[in-house]
């Protein structure tokens, strides 16, 4: 689909039998465009600009780039993290950076996001502090950060789930007066579990706003796209919801943002949930712990690295003349900074206190939780007298 | 007092929640204009209007999972599963996110909502329509998991799980939903965690929960022509479980029946009779019986009575609780075949 | 969407950008129709004939309003039935009789049918007993026909599963090299379940041979369609899974058998699943115990008499001059002999052996079960000396 | 004897299936070219094809649901979850029609399926990869629930449930995957429905499956230290059960713990236990003691040694068995306070 040079409206005229009256379009503005939305070209010579989708400022593509860029340090850090052994495993999102960076800029800070375990760049990328987004990861606890804090659901390990989560959590911000957008994200093979289709219907029927935005990287782990769907693109999904949806070059960040801008808009305005499938690609294995040479050949991998959107960017905004040498040494070198620390600080090795095991099961534990505990602390004793 | 159907105190708890609370929505299918197809959420979309009461898309695990969101956002989801069987689809989202979230971010989110399932047999229903599910959400741990016997209760524990701040599994037994009792709303019985002693008695001790407890009660009463005097006890909230009272009935006793409407394999009922003997082993004279469902997929109407456990099997049961000290010959022949 | 006086295709000329490259329409042969295909008006008046639908032979037309007036008259006893106490609970499909005969006549006897519990009338007339149909709502066993005998699943209650089981089913069979099409009977209400999503992705990814056929009728007990969807009509739902899709007036028993018969031709010939949504309308309550007062206006009602199926395929017959007052007569008095017979047969009170309980569990019974067929056997026995 | 991998046993032993059963077909997620992502399926789909190995669109409800549909059609499917707690979704398709076709059609449609599920944890895996899910499967009537612990037993017991004539659930302990054992293979170790003493003992019977049999031999052995002479039974199948090989055990020993990966509270433990009490109460100087999990969410990997039953607290429950015949003061004391 990416192929195509530029993206097109539906276009094909249908065989129409004459002198039967014209009904109005059903579908309309409900189905994606019939190519994927695309801004820059893959070298980051700007296309054509287009009146329906605003170009976004200038201001907030530097700062994608500088997120991207940091983004992309904070990822491979995580994955020489879990080669030293601090994390247990790690989900990469290289490649993904304009996806997981562009969905955060389009969003306010106190609007929510619901994230999946590849989404710890986009975490990161809203400010999170990265030990916190790694703490599922590292392993002391399940989720690091306080989401009503950082607006930010955990990051969910059962796929698709989010996706009511999302239009619950929107529409109860919207029956209590607040104008906050969810944005879930989701991966292409998630599409395919029930709770997707669960939550496009109830954020349509209650109007909830929900951004629900697909990254089709085109794996779930070794499963390709041909095994998830048989539909045209998974975009199309959102017109059996009566959701309208849009397709976009994943790696083009100027069209990511400004897709997903309009999607957030759309919902803010209380017209309901929007879908949008962003084509991308996992330049890694699914984790770490995956090997990716088992079910992908190497010069799929190879031809999208023409495609990659730091590059595409930092191309885009040096013709424009927005970045220099200078801005793009300031901002590796940010990057190194922050890695650095990140690095540093999972270094140290967290302690974990057992009793807190017992903690928030409940609000309070119960009688039987309470033995328990005792039971623990009875052992901790006698293993600290055993030391001793 | 008042004499009133439990669907109705269930109704008032339900009306009176939402009056005190405005952050309680009930949802779910059928709950809107038809009042529920058991009618408990009755007129609360004409007095609340349809934004407090509403009906939602079919589909369960869509339902609970909004009412997890909803409750991220400082609501106070009840929802209503139409029947037991039918929560099933909602499976993943029980277990997976609403018993964990608390935990899993370290108390940052609570998830202060209530699933109300009707549950249990003894109406005539066709397949899938009476199963008895309250094992799956005992074993799942953040859940709490309650269910009434009496209409008193049934106000009080429903009042008391929207208000409690963790997700409460609340399972109303169908057939009692008709059944009249004496009742004063609003009625507060007790917080959760406390079984009650429905009836006093020295020899032996039944132990029941929701539709099991009249059953558990009528053996009681027709046992006394046997000679014995029961105790009853109804739990009333399986999790958390009220081990005092339970441990203190039997160790008065020396004798325990537990009965569940539920196939008995692996279920709540286990735990009971595997609580009791790890806590009063020295004050049994016999081993902890159990009656429960048998262990086959619910039966059609028409053979229903023969799988619920009636007043006989109790009673049956209860005369093996070695009265004579002599021990069970039934397990005593299988065993020594091994 | 049935006031359009005529099915047309979706025709809205859409605004596109000059000096692009027309993309070939992603969604062509996807979509259905902007409107119910209508064959004939609710009048009996035929239509002008399509090229795209060959009209269904007239003796199977004719043998369709047998089918309908029996099935009309069958659907009445049951009801009737539930009153006398001989059925436990009865989901009408009146108002519902050409779905449920069309459906049948598409079909070949060794096609497989998954009904849910409204389909009572399309099992009958699939030539199933009607007492076997009715073993479930007379509550002596949940299925009272064998169901590899007469090609259909037992009645499904939980909603929507059945679409994944006809699935799995269709595609056993293709892949054992039969060509044997299953059909899966849902309601409007069963399609927002999540199974109905994945049974659809299943069908489409496999090609599994499937036809998913909705009966609009409109209401899920007293939820009506509005809450059930925002899409501009269900049968929008097939292009999301890359399934071809129609949607057609359901009350139209010559459109619904020629979409139908299109369909599981489509089917059969290997090109995959296929959806078609029926705008129909359930005359009676959810069943006997509803009330639909509650919920629905009588006026609504009212104004889908006027669009009876069953009058409508009558009047095209006579005016074609297929059918006349004999025939009629002749007909409607088997369909008399047909109830009354049933009548006879429910009359009788079924007995079921309690110790029946313990066989079909499993292939064997488990140690387990034999110990509690003994305690019952023991109890049966001790009842009967009660009693003697 | 060679020695292997239960991976690699589980690998062959569907290899072996496939290639005595045209009609055994092997689906799930990543099952295909990858393998699954614990190698499980290595190399079938290169073996046998893509039409008898291969990947499904990821959805659990719809795989077990599809494989409902492919057995209704006469073929044998065995699928994979690719972890316990993504079962869930699968919950009604497993509880609802898998488990009932056969009783709902009077036997008419049987569903010869099995359903892979890599289970329990001691892994350090994240949240919902290490749920120990056997007792919501147990307790649903209808389906068969086998877990192997030992190479020879995987293989055996998976053979075993592709040629059953009933559904089953087959549980994987994790842990044990890459544990290597003493196997010939083609192994036939027993039918389903036989536990096996894994360790003679005279003085208390340790009951366990799956994951928590080498922690019971582990246990065992220390206990020789001191002075306890552990007998160790394998379950093997959770359903159906082995009443005779267990209650023989403990009326020879005359003490009982059972051990269970399991959060407790409705657990198969607790089944266990209350059946050992019902049978032989005469024969048992001391309750019938558990060892499980704790009635948590399973813990982030940093703690899952606190929660998981282990040598230590085994023998330590081992000591309060009673040996010198006066009652547990810890439960006493709870009693009395009642
Ligand atoms: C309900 C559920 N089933 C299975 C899994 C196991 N699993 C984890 S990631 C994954 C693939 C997901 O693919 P996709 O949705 O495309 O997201 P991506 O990993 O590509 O970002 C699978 C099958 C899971 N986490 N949850
Ligand atoms: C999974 C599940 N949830 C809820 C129900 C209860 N229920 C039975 S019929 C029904 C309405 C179904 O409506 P629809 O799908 O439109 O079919 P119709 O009854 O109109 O034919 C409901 C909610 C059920 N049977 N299964
Ligand atoms: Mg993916
Ligand atoms: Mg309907």
């Amino acid at each position: 689909m990416t192929t195509t040079p530029q993206a097109v409206r539906r276009a094909s005229p249908r065989t129409r039998r004459p002198a039967t009256p014209v009904a109005p379009d059903p579908t309309a503005g409900l189905l994606p465009q019939t190519a994927p939305v695309r801004l820059l070209d893959p070298d980051g010579t700007p296309l054509p600009p287009r009146a329906d989708l605003p170009a976004p400022p200038v201001e907030t593509l530097r700062e994608m780039y500088r997120r991207m860029v940091v983004g992309r340090r904070f990822d491979a850090q995580a994955t020489a993290l879990t080669k030293q052994g601090r994390l247990a495993v790690y989900p990469s999102s290289r490649g993904q950076e304009a996806c997981q960076v562009g969905a955060v800029l389009a969003l306010r800070d106190d609007d929510w996001v619901f994230p999946t375990y590849r989404e710890s760049m986009a975490l990161t990328a809203r400010g999170i502090d990265p030990v916190e987004v790694l703490t599922l990861l590292r392993g002391d606890w399940h989720c690091g950060y306080d989401p009503t804090v950082v607006h930010t659901a955990p990051q969910c390990t059962p796929l698709a789930t989010q996706c009511v989560h999302a239009a619950g959590l929107a529409y109860g911000e919207s029956y209590q007066g607040r104008d906050t957008v969810a944005l879930a994200f989701i991966g292409d093979g998630a599409t395919s579990e029930g709770d997707f289709h669960e939550g496009l219907n109830f954020a349509a029927v209650f109007k909830a706003p929900v951004v629900y935005f697909v990254q089709n990287n085109k794996y779930a782990i070794s499963v390709p796209l041909s095994r998830q769907t048989a539909a045209p693109s998974l975009a199309y999904k959102g017109v059996g919801y009566g959701v309208p949806s849009e397709q976009v070059d994943g790696n083009d960040p100027v069209a990511v943002l400004a897709v997903l801008t309009r999607a957030v808009a759309h919902a803010r305005a209380g017209h309901g949930p929007y879908l949008v499938e962003a084509h991308t690609y996992r330049m890694e294995a699914h984790t770490n712990a995956d090997d990716a040479s088992r079910y992908r050949d190497p010069d799929e991998v190879e031809a999208w690295r023409d495609r990659d959107p730091v590059a595409r960017l930092e191309a885009y905004l040096r013709s424009r003349g927005e970045l220099d040498d200078a801005a793009v040494a300031q901002i590796a070198a940010e990057a190194e900074a922050y890695a650095a620390d990140l690095r540093d600080r999972m270094h140290a090795q967290p302690t974990v206190d057992p009793l807190s095991l017992f903690e928030h099961v409940y609000a309070e534990p119960t009688p039987q939780l309470v033995e328990q505990r005792e039971m623990v602390r009875a052992e901790l004793a006698a293993d600290a007298e055993g030391d001793a | 007092m008042a004499t009133m159907t439990m669907a109705k105190a269930l109704n008032a708890a339900l009306a009176d929640a939402m009056l005190d609370d405005e952050r309680v929505l009930v949802f779910g299918e059928d709950v809107g204009q038809l009042g529920g197809v058991f009618r408990i959420t009755d007129g609360l979309q004409a007095r609340f209007g349809d934004k407090r009461c509403f009906d939602t898309p079919l589909a369960e695990a869509g339902i609970v999972g909004f009412a997890v969101g909803l409750a991220m956002s400082g609501l106070r989801p009840v929802v209503e599963m139409q029947f037991d069987a039918f929560a099933y689809p909602a499976f993943e989202q029980i277990a997976s996110h609403m018993a964990k979230l608390r935990n899993r971010t370290r108390g940052a989110l609570s998830v202060p909502m209530v699933i109300r399932v009707p549950y249990a047999g003894g109406i005539g229903g066709v397949e899938h329509h009476c199963d008895s599910s309250e094992a799956y959400y005992a074993h799942t741990p953040g859940l709490k998991v309650v269910t009434p016997a009496t209409v008193e209760d049934a106000y009080s524990l429903l009042r008391e799980a929207i208000a409690d701040p963790d997700p409460v599994v609340f399972l109303e037994p169908k057939k009692l939903y008709f059944a009249s009792g004496e009742a004063e709303l609003p009625a507060r019985t007790a917080p959760f965690g406390r079984a009650v002693v429905r009836r006093p008695g020295t020899d032996a001790t039944l132990v029941a929960y929701g539709p099991a407890v009249p059953v558990a009660l009528e053996a009681a009463e027709a046992a006394r022509e046997d000679g014995w005097d029961l105790e009853v006890v109804d739990v009333r909230t399986i999790v958390p479980f009220d081990d005092a009272t339970v441990t203190a009935s039997v160790r008065r006793t020396g004798r325990c029946v537990v009965i569940t409407e539920a196939q008995g394999f692996a279920g709540v009922g286990a735990e009971i009779a595997a609580r009791v003997q790890e806590r009063c082993f020295h004050a049994l004279h016999a081993p902890v019986l159990r009656v429960a469902g048998l262990d086959i997929p619910y039966p059609a109407p028409m053979l229903e009575h023969t799988h619920l456990p009636g007043v006989d099997r109790v009673l049956d049961t209860v005369a093996r609780l070695q009265w004579d000290d002599r021990p069970d010959p039934r397990w005593l022949a299988q065993g020594s075949a091994a």
